[in-house]
């Protein structure tokens, strides 16, 4: 075990699935000897070769198009877009193409190899373009994994997973905790299974269901509930596609109350996929309607950035509207 | 003239633009529309075998194409995109591969993968979506593919096989696998954002690929020049990317055989990306869901006939002794019986069972989508006239 | 009053909103002299010109691109994009630059000149890439309209308040039934008001709500219902985004039961949206779970189309499945 | 030579790749590195007063960098991003233009819009995020833009405002307006598939737009040469559109201001887009999140300062008389001394009323926010601690 933050977790993952295939790449906007700027990729190159751990020409959907490519061919390419709201040019590249690659060609061909990692989320005062959190946008595509980890030591385990999983992968780094969350990781080799939403804390009175850095902010808050006698369940979804249905009913099963809080705007995102499965899943058990609490549905606003984010605070209230409903 | 120390640059004090036609590039032919060498020009050295075996897959491709025309008017399948005009194209230029390298195209390049062997039963067996078809028949008639020869599934959307292309080839540089991937495109498809991408990522890379432009002069109704683009072509952009270039004559078989065989030369040997512009002529329809009289004359069409590059070719293996009209002919003949034994034995085949609806999705169906299919299939048992393709079978197994 | 088909009635606005505004232009792969590859745009050219109504080179996000910088220098700019499976290479254009001009700009600068057309949906035989239903990858995306027509007459009066709506608007043509549907049609100039649901038919048992072609599907669904002596109420909710959840809400709390049907697949798309805001809007009211009659969460495969299809025995089982919960 | 009658192509019988180094375009400058006149050049037609002008723009965007990165650092303002190196590049070119010309900018050209008037206290609002923002405190320091002063606003994702530039010139052209557009972008955004978008449509449309390439050898950490691109940098580009073209020393006033009002006249005149491409340097890192210790030589910096583009100029306009070095350092502390004012004023005024928020996503907001943003303010008033930027203000109105 060793203190990592979620860097040199992601960083460590790295290297031990370059050390273990040489079919690993690495590659992005500034991903080479320089190590990205947020230095996820940094000593790659060093250790691995400028073949190996790369810069790419600054085009994203080129960096996809090349990463599928790659990946088809027997690879596994992990490819870095700069920041999750720069992936949109790559969008086609992605559901279009890497989604659909297995079923389009019978299986004759996949990009089972391919990982795309993207630093997501806001909190950083970043404004509208180094902010959003556009896990939704992909959770509508069938054949993608979604992945989101909240602390060094799932980081690690699941990008493992990601990277020598048979399917696409798209894997979003909570940005915001990069440097911010730090906990103990082992050094070597460990896998984390991807689909398996992740039981943080167990309780009875409501389920508190968040993933990536939103996971903390919901454990803030069921602790502020806590004083008051409400008893949370918080899970944390982890993968976001295809998702695990059957913890999360299970827990609303029992509590009879769910909230599920987003970073990303309310409309459309993934918390109303969650509360469209689990009323139905769920309907008799349900004491309160499901709450979402999530970002306003405004681009994300630099100088309000603290009143547009989904705090802790922001939980706590939903949790109690639902317990008083 | 001074030079800049930093970017090693000449300088120049006057403000002179480049013009726009600075850079034009001609067109290289080896064969003559008459199906002569042309003077200066050099055969390929190419055996009679290979010569026979082009110009069969030529004869092959044009007989599909016809006769999958006809099937479609006749509401046998539901679509159809032929190659005619552009054989010379697609073959000529797979020729000059080995099976090893890797075959992208965007759609008109049926002959490159008839060439590589892909079986009569197996481009029926696509074309009518049975349960034969490799891609399960998922994808719409032309969309074939095979792993096992090197030809990677199409798929409808433009120009995303370009920087995949690129990707494909950097892990065949990686592997030193000693092969390269060939990408076809049309010139309109060179418009989309990711022929950019896949062009200068391979300048950057220096991997073995061979991007093959098929410029047919239209992109459905759009003509290519001025109105898809407003320089002399493609091939101009390869220079840009500082890539090798050139520019043949697409009809020919002999010039697009022997560019693309010095290309590959560049590409596996010395790791140099290619481009080559093949100036041609889509002389059908876009496909059966077109009809070119809308947006271009008859006159035009009938120009190209002059240059139809299998006549071309025909009548040099004639004057060369390798083949006569009457064999020709009969092969002809054979061929077309083939074809249409095939296409009626394919359209009895069935289609996919319902189970494989989510296969392929993921690398095996999770949960949820297991959950999807045994709903559909319940539904299905208890409407099963309105779904008479699968309902017979559906608790047969696959 | 006029017969007219689906494409005629696109037609029809085209040339009304180009005859109105001389800055109206319509742009797109082959949407010049030869009028598109469906004809939405036949008669165009000779009427107002090359200059306004032209052929694009063959770039999704090219067009897009140069769509916003034409709504932002004043202009309206009707945008085809040939089907709605290949908009994707436009997406960053659509979400991160049209649907946050006006808000980054502090609204200095906007692009609600800025309409896209494009036609999309299934049932022709057109395998995964002409047959996609991608409005819930608009969905999330605060700043966008998204107008879905059902038939004839509300595809004229909705692309022409599109048109001249200050706001970008992604408005989706079922190309099923371009010929398919035909009807009365005001030979003028009309408009009809965005964001307004439509009641296509009274009930008071249970509402069906679809949008676009999935609307005639949900209507005939109903009819068999009524056999049973089901009554359905069928709403067509027309606008995507912003949407009208009052009328549904109202409706719902009548009928105590929702089943909300699209061509799309199940997974966070738009039916998601609707029923995670109903459950919240409608929780003491609801007397079954809201059914969502989707598609499948596979690509959209084309021997299976008819079972992939959600057509009106399915949401008809739905509905019975409501009222019998 | 033998021509191509449907192609109207030169037909050649040797398969002779182009070289991807066959067109390498020279460097057009004027102002050599010591401040005189090359020989064989000639100084542009420029008065006094707008070679003054240009002179000052250049020392206040000098101001501004230096303080705002020193802003930065002392935690003032959370980013900052200097055009050091590249003040002539920008301010020669929109020196170029009239002011109803149409900017569209990357977001390293706050010299173009301080040369259109854009005051101190203008770009304090800005980078300050307070209410005084044009853009109302939503996007990040140095994202300027002004209706007024045609300079539109600047957005983060790169190279979109290419195409978009070819658009807006198409509604200047359709409008007989006599304007044209000028679309900066640096070498890095030219890889974007935007940019092909962008130039293939202006070359086909024929819209009065200069796109103006600044190439400054770097994006964040990579380098232009052989990790951006592999050929002769952009300007080949250009030519492959079938687009007049130019490279000129994007440190040299003269050649930049030259080339563009060149430029602009086949823009506005002739309807030819044109391509510009600026070689420059960009003397500091990329923002104040970046190092670039990390990834580039002193050497190499040093070298470059000896190509400075204002003391450059400045050394000219001392020759010429028109200026003194003491002029020149009075002028210096004097507007140093108003960017330090301006800077405590903005950093007082208050961000934008949280009702704010929800403004400007439509034209007006619809209900859904309207009910978004009650809930928000209903939660603020019971937490108004948490949000001390807004609660003291919520009830106050705007
Ligand atoms: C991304 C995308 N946009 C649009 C289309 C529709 N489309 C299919 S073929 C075609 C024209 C292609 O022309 P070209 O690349 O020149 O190839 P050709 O058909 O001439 O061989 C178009 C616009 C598509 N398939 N994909
Ligand atoms: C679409 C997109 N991808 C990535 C980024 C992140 N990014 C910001 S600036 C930059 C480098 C740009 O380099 P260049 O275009 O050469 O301009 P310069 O900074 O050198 O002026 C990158 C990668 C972005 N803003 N947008
Ligand atoms: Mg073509
Ligand atoms: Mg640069």
């Amino acid at each position: 075990m060793a203190k990592m933050n979620l860097l040199q977790a992601v960083n460590s993952a790295l290297d031990i699935a370059m050390a273990k295939s040489d079919k690993v790449y690495s590659f992005g906007e500034d991903t080479g000897s320089f190590g990205g700027v947020f230095r996820a990729t940094s000593g790659l190159t060093e250790k691995y070769g400028r073949h190996r751990n790369f810069n790419t020409p600054l085009v994203e959907q080129g960096i996809i198009g090349f990463a599928n490519g790659l990946a088809s061919q027997g690879s596994y390419a992990v490819a870095e877009i700069q920041f999750g709201d720069y992936i949109f040019p790559a969008f086609d590249q992605i559901v279009n193409e890497a989604a659909k690659f297995r079923y389009r060609s019978g299986n004759e061909f996949n990009v089972g190899g391919l990982t795309i990692r993207t630093p997501y989320g806001g909190g950083i005062s970043g404004g509208h373009y180094h902010s959003q959190s556009p896990e939704a946008y992909f959770a509508h595509t069938p054949g993608m994994k979604i992945v989101m980890p909240r602390n060094p030591y799932m980081a690690k385990g699941l990008l493992l997973s990601a990277i020598f999983d048979p399917n696409p992968v798209l894997f979003m780094e909570p940005k915001r905790l990069y440097r911010a969350a730090v906990g103990e990781v082992p050094e070597g080799e460990y896998m984390l299974e991807l689909g398996k939403a992740d039981i943080v804390q167990e309780g009875t009175d409501v389920t508190v269901l968040a993933w990536g850095a939103q996971v903390e902010i919901a454990e803030k808050a069921a602790e502020m509930a806590a004083q008051d006698g409400i008893s949370c369940e918080v899970i944390d979804l982890v993968t976001i596609l295809p998702w695990d249905v059957d913890t999360v009913a299970e827990s609303v099963r029992k509590t009879g109350r769910l909230v599920v809080t987003q970073e990303a705007p309310l409309t459309n995102g993934f918390a109303s996929e969650v509360a469209a499965t689990i009323q139905e899943e769920c309907f008799l058990y349900l004491e309160s309607p499901i709450a979402r609490v999530c970002g306003l549905d405004t681009p994300y606003p630099l100088s309000h950035e603290k009143e547009y984010f989904v705090d802790h605070l922001k939980v706590y209230e939903a949790i109690k509207a639902s317990m008083t409903y | 003239m001074a030079k800049d120390t930093q970017h090693q640059l000449d300088i120049v004090t006057q403000p002179q633009f480049i013009d726009g036609s600075a850079l034009t590039i001609p067109m290289f032919q080896i064969l003559s529309e008459d199906g002569t060498i042309r003077k200066g020009a050099k055969a390929p050295e190419m055996d009679k075998e290979l010569a026979l075996k082009i110009f069969s897959t030529m004869q092959f491709i044009r007989i599909l194409d016809e006769r999958m025309i006809a099937a479609q008017r006749q509401g046998r399948i539901s679509f159809y995109l032929s190659s005619l005009g552009e054989e010379a194209a697609s073959i000529g230029s797979a020729a000059a591969l080995i099976p090893e390298d890797m075959i992208m195209g965007q759609y008109r390049e049926q002959g490159a993968l008839a060439f590589r062997g892909f079986t009569v039963e197996q481009f029926m067996n696509q074309l009518f979506s049975n349960e034969r078809d490799f891609g399960k028949g998922r994808q719409m008639p032309v969309h074939y593919g095979c792993a096992d020869l090197n030809f990677m599934t199409i798929a409808s959307p433009l120009a995303t096989q370009i920087p995949q292309a690129t990707g494909y080839a950097y892990g065949q540089k990686m592997d030193k696998s000693g092969t390269c991937t060939i990408c076809y495109f049309g010139e309109g498809a060179a418009s989309e954002g990711d022929f950019h991408a896949g062009l200068n990522m391979a300048s950057v890379y220096k991997v073995p690929v061979i991007f093959f432009c098929r410029n047919n002069g239209y992109a459905i109704s759009t003509p290519s020049q001025g109105e898809q683009y407003g320089g002399d072509g493609i091939a101009p952009r390869g220079v840009a990317y500082g890539m090798k270039t050139i520019r043949v004559d697409g009809n020919d078989v002999f010039a697009v055989y022997e560019a693309t065989r010095l290309a590959r030369e560049l590409a596996v040997e010395h790791n140099e990306p290619v481009l080559i512009e093949g100036m041609s002529y889509r002389m059908a329809g876009h496909s059966t869901s077109d009809d070119p009289t809308g947006y271009r004359t008859r006159e035009e069409e009938n120009a190209w006939k002059g240059k139809d590059p299998v006549v071309r070719f025909q009548k040099w293996l004639q004057n060369q002794g390798w083949i006569t009209e009457e064999q020709a002919e009969q092969n002809y003949e054979e061929k077309k019986a083939m074809v249409l034994a095939a296409l009626k034995e394919a359209e009895t085949i069935p289609v996919p069972h319902i189970d494989e609806i989510i296969e392929d999705v993921y690398d095996t169906p999770p949960k949820h989508l297991q959950k999807q299919l045994a709903e559909l299939k319940a539904h299905i048992r208890k409407y099963p006239e309105a779904y008479p393709k699968t309902a017979p079978r559906i608790d047969g197994g696959k």
